[in-house]
């Protein structure tokens, strides 16, 4: 799949320094992405900046190793299971609420998902899981933008998210 | 005059600088002939209206929206946290755009092979006169 | 409560799934799919949207808290008797576009399909939220959400579409940011971000006078008028209607457009209220010379194309006017909005036709001039019997749908005593002719310069799933005529119509 | 909020949106639109908006950079006069 003639320069591999350190950096970068993601609703941060921060991992990775390297760990496939997951878990949870209290509550009204027998603490962790399906489709589709912005393939369909 | 100046200039500085960045960002929209720079134009004029909207929340002397009951008592006056959450959903929005918009100057190019608009319609009026012709 | 009030947000949310499940569907069992989810999709958002009608015309208006959060915290999603008309109206029209779709865009674009179908189904999200929502803000999300979609989509064919696009892309970015600052300025002053929240500080605090209020309105204005092709603001309409593919030109002429000429009046009408709109009466005059200088110039511009796409984009342009002029009427006829609702459903009826028709010429024999029409009402004689319909109502031959228009908005323009837009519709309707009357005669009666071939011509029609479109459209654009002059309670058209003056307390003569 | 620092680096902000739109170079450019996502992240925290500011960093500095740049590298870098 990874085309040998990109015109991007970057398939050389950098040096040591670059790919150590990115080797170092980028599990502390997604576990800070998580962090972010999951202390969303309680401070400054949430599913969007997390996401980001996630997909800006895959951007380094791609700088310091090249786009071919890089794109030979990158799944096509596995990226648009994700961001529908993203989106399936945001809706999702917005449907459930109508359906578990029998048409009586609103779309997204999350007090009604029976996780504990508390209804504000139900709403906090419906407003986290849809944080989470936020932060996983927001990742996929700003990693996927990118590798079909930088990689010349046979056909690009340019995509684009909202969350 | 000087209580004018004071009053219409320098106590709304941020609101002044966001016009002026406004224009900024509006004319290289409007007025440069490469695709990249429009889109970077794009980029300052979300940016200025961000701006706008950031001061328009802002209090002086106030803290972060980040506040517990205690803090609140004691007498912290926080901003106005909504216009935060707009600008976010605003700064998918733009995310999301300037995607599109490299998306097409990526396949303008290789289709033309530039980047600059005039170039792009003098090609296209060239195709356009030989398809006339035929 | 009612299982009906929760459809508003349901029309939005299937369709948002069913965007991501084409996604997954299409790239991992099989391209053929996405357009079967596609149309069931649209086909149950457009029974519900019915459903929306018929509760908002029998019970009332549905108000529905998105999240249980209370307006003007939350987001308030509200359906009345404008929203529910213009939701039916677009679900209507993708559905048929969605059909006509199939073998275009396999015949076009095969190996993009999935993409395709993705955006074409954000499309129709953005379009069903923007009009369900009850919240500026909200509104201005989804008016983002279609644009991108419908940028991409406009980019699908490749080549010359991606300037079109690419130049719609940098107006409509400028448009929406002026609609944004618009919130701003309103939002500075009331605080609030609910639109009948908005109208009540806006009424109870005395604000119409405020400058912010006026400067606030001016970008509502300016901001809309780049998305709804509003006559000085139009330039990116031609490109872009005639460079992409044919389902979505029909799209982009018949519901783009008209979704943001919906926002266009909701923010009017809804948020500053026909009290604003008196206070500063030369702003409707405004409009009405605007529309009119519009309907002279898109049909003069229409005259000077050889190109059918470009034709039907430059009598958009044209249409837009009329529309507006029904707008800018609304306060001083005993119409009300009438007359620009009853055009905002012709023009799609018969926009959508003529597109799907044009689209038809191209797809089969790759026919984009008028001149090399030659013979073709013999080829394709379903086809062009439709468009010629089609262009009968727009010339506006009595019962068609253009005739029920020219005459509401002639009797409107009566009633305010402006003769001159008269005189204006009755120029740009000698005008509609003479640029459709070249197109049927090119189709009809230039057949013999042909010479022999002329003779041994073949039935070749489309396939029926792109005919039956055409033909839908062609013929509801005289029942639906029909049923605009006779008023039966089936189809209670004139019901809505009052039902929306009602609201916005329009229609009675000052 | 502290009126000097607001004051200097809302200049400054002004400076670099105009060195950016001038220069011919399309990378220094685009890199001057980062430090200007930056510095824009650094006003909004001193004005209390740390959501937008975490956003700003990560979005405008961040994604919308490395678009451009992944963009750039598929065309021109420098542009025509």
């Amino acid at each position: 799949m990874p085309s040998k003639d990109t015109d991007t320069g970057t398939g050389k591999g950098g040096s040591i320094i670059v790919e150590t350190v990115t080797r170092l950096m980028v599990p502390f970068i997604q576990l800070f992405a998580l962090y972010v993601i999951i202390h969303g609703a309680g401070g400054p941060g949430g599913g969007f900046q997390g996401g980001v921060i996630f997909a800006s991992s895959f951007v380094l990775y791609v700088i310091a190793f090249g786009i071919v390297k890089a794109g030979n760990r990158f799944s096509e496939r596995a990226n648009i299971v994700l961001f529908s997951t993203g989106v399936y878990i945001y809706a999702g949870v917005g449907l459930l609420c109508i359906l578990f209290s029998y048409g009586a509550a609103q779309f997204l009204n999350y007090g009604y998902i029976p996780l504990t027998h508390h209804f504000e603490e139900n709403r906090a962790l419906g407003m986290d899981l849809v944080e989470i399906g936020i932060g996983i489709t927001v990742m996929a589709v700003i990693t996927s933008i990118f590798f079909n912005l930088v990689w010349k393939r046979e056909e690009v369909g340019e995509r684009e998210g909202e969350d | 005059m000087i209580d004018w100046l004071i009053e219409e200039l320098f106590a709304k500085y941020n609101y002044w600088i966001s016009i002026v960045l406004m224009l900024i960002g509006f004319y290289a929209m409007i007025a440069k002939d490469n695709l990249i720079k429009k889109i970077i134009g794009l980029n300052i004029f979300q940016t200025a209206i961000f701006l706008f909207y950031i001061s328009l929340g802002d209090i002086t002397g106030g803290t972060e929206p980040i506040v517990s009951e205690e803090m609140i008592a004691q007498g912290y006056v926080y901003v106005n946290p909504l216009p935060h959450v707009l600008i976010l959903t605003a700064i998918v929005v733009g995310v999301a755009t300037t995607a599109v918009a490299l998306a097409l100057v990526i396949l303008m190019y290789e289709e033309y092979g530039t980047i600059e608009e005039s170039e792009i319609i003098e090609l296209e009026r060239e195709s356009a006169g030989r398809s006339d012709t035929r | 409560m009612l299982i009906v009030e929760h459809f508003p947000v349901l029309v939005v949310a299937i369709s948002m799934f069913a965007a991501f499940t084409i996604l997954i569907a299409g790239w991992l069992l099989n391209k053929k799919c996405c357009f079967f989810i596609s149309f069931i999709t649209i086909l149950v958002q457009f029974i519900l949207s019915i459903f929306i009608l018929h509760h908002v015309l029998t019970v009332g208006t549905i108000t529905y808290w998105l999240g249980g959060w209370a307006p003007p915290w939350g987001i308030e999603y509200v359906v009345d008797a404008l929203n529910a008309y213009i939701l039916v109206i677009l679900l209507f029209l993708s559905l048929v576009c969605v059909m006509y779709s199939k073998r275009y865009e396999e015949h076009e674009i095969p190996n993009k399909i999935v993409s395709y179908y993705v955006l074409y189904q954000l499309l129709v999200t953005g379009l069903c939220g923007v009009t369900v929502t009850g919240d500026i803000f909200n509104m201005y999300v989804f008016i983002e959400i279609f644009s991108l979609a419908a940028y991409a989509l406009i980019a699908s064919h490749g080549k010359i579409a991606l300037k079109a696009s690419l130049t719609y892309l940098v107006m409509g970015a400028i448009g929406a940011c002026f609609f944004l600052l618009g919130i701003g300025f309103l939002y500075s002053v009331t605080g609030s971000l609910n639109m009948y929240d908005i109208s009540c500080i806006l009424k109870t605090g005395d604000l119409y006078t405020s400058r912010v209020v006026q400067a606030a309105f001016t970008f509502f204005i300016i901001g809309m008028g780049i998305k709804m092709a509003l006559f000085p603001l139009h330039t990116w309409l031609p490109d872009a209607h005639s460079f992409a593919p044919a389902e979505i030109s029909a799209m982009l002429s018949g519901i783009i457009i008209e979704v943001s000429t919906y926002a266009l009046i909701r923010v009017c009408l809804s948020v500053f209220t026909v009290d604003f709109l008196e206070m500063y009466f030369p702003i409707t005059t405004l409009i009405c010379w605007t529309a009119a200088m519009a309907m002279i110039y898109g049909s003069v511009l229409a005259i000077a194309q050889y190109n059918l796409k470009r034709m039907l984009a430059y009598s958009s342009v044209a249409n837009m006017g009329y529309i507006m002029l029904g707008v800018g009427l609304c306060m001083s006829s005993s119409f009300g909005l009438t007359p620009a609702l009853m055009h905002i459903l012709n023009h799609a009826l018969m926009k959508g036709c003529m597109f799907l028709a044009a689209g038809a010429f191209i797809y089969k024999f790759d026919l984009w001039e008028i001149e090399d029409f030659r013979g073709l009402g013999r080829k394709m004689p379903y086809t062009t019997l439709s468009f010629i319909l089609a262009a009968l109502a727009m010339i506006g031959m009595p019962p068609s749908v253009g005739f029920v228009t020219k005459l509401y908005l002639a009797v409107a323009c009566f009633q305010a005593g402006q003769f001159v837009f008269v005189a204006v519709i009755f120029f740009s309707t000698l005008l509609i002719l003479f640029y459709f009357w070249r197109v049927i005669e090119y189709m009809y009666i230039r057949v013999e310069e042909e010479g022999a071939t002329a003779k041994e011509v073949k039935v070749d029609e489309i396939p029926w799933s792109m005919l039956i479109p055409v033909l839908v459209l062609g013929i509801l654009c005289f029942v639906v005529g029909v049923l605009w002059l006779v008023n039966t309670p089936a189809f209670p058209l004139m019901d809505i119509m009052d039902a929306v003056n009602a609201e916005f307390g329009l229609g009675v003569v000052p | 909020m502290i009126f000097e620092l607001d004051l200097v680096l809302l200049f400054l902000v002004v400076i670099i949106a105009i060195v950016a739109i001038t220069t011919r170079d399309l990378l220094s450019a685009i890199m001057l639109l980062c430090a200007y996502s930056f510095l824009m992240a650094v006003v909004w925290v001193e004005m209390h908006s740390v959501d937008v500011a975490f956003t700003e960093a990560a979005v405008g500095a961040g994604a919308t950079t490395a678009f451009l740049i992944a963009a750039l590298s598929r065309t021109k870098r420098w542009e025509k006069k």
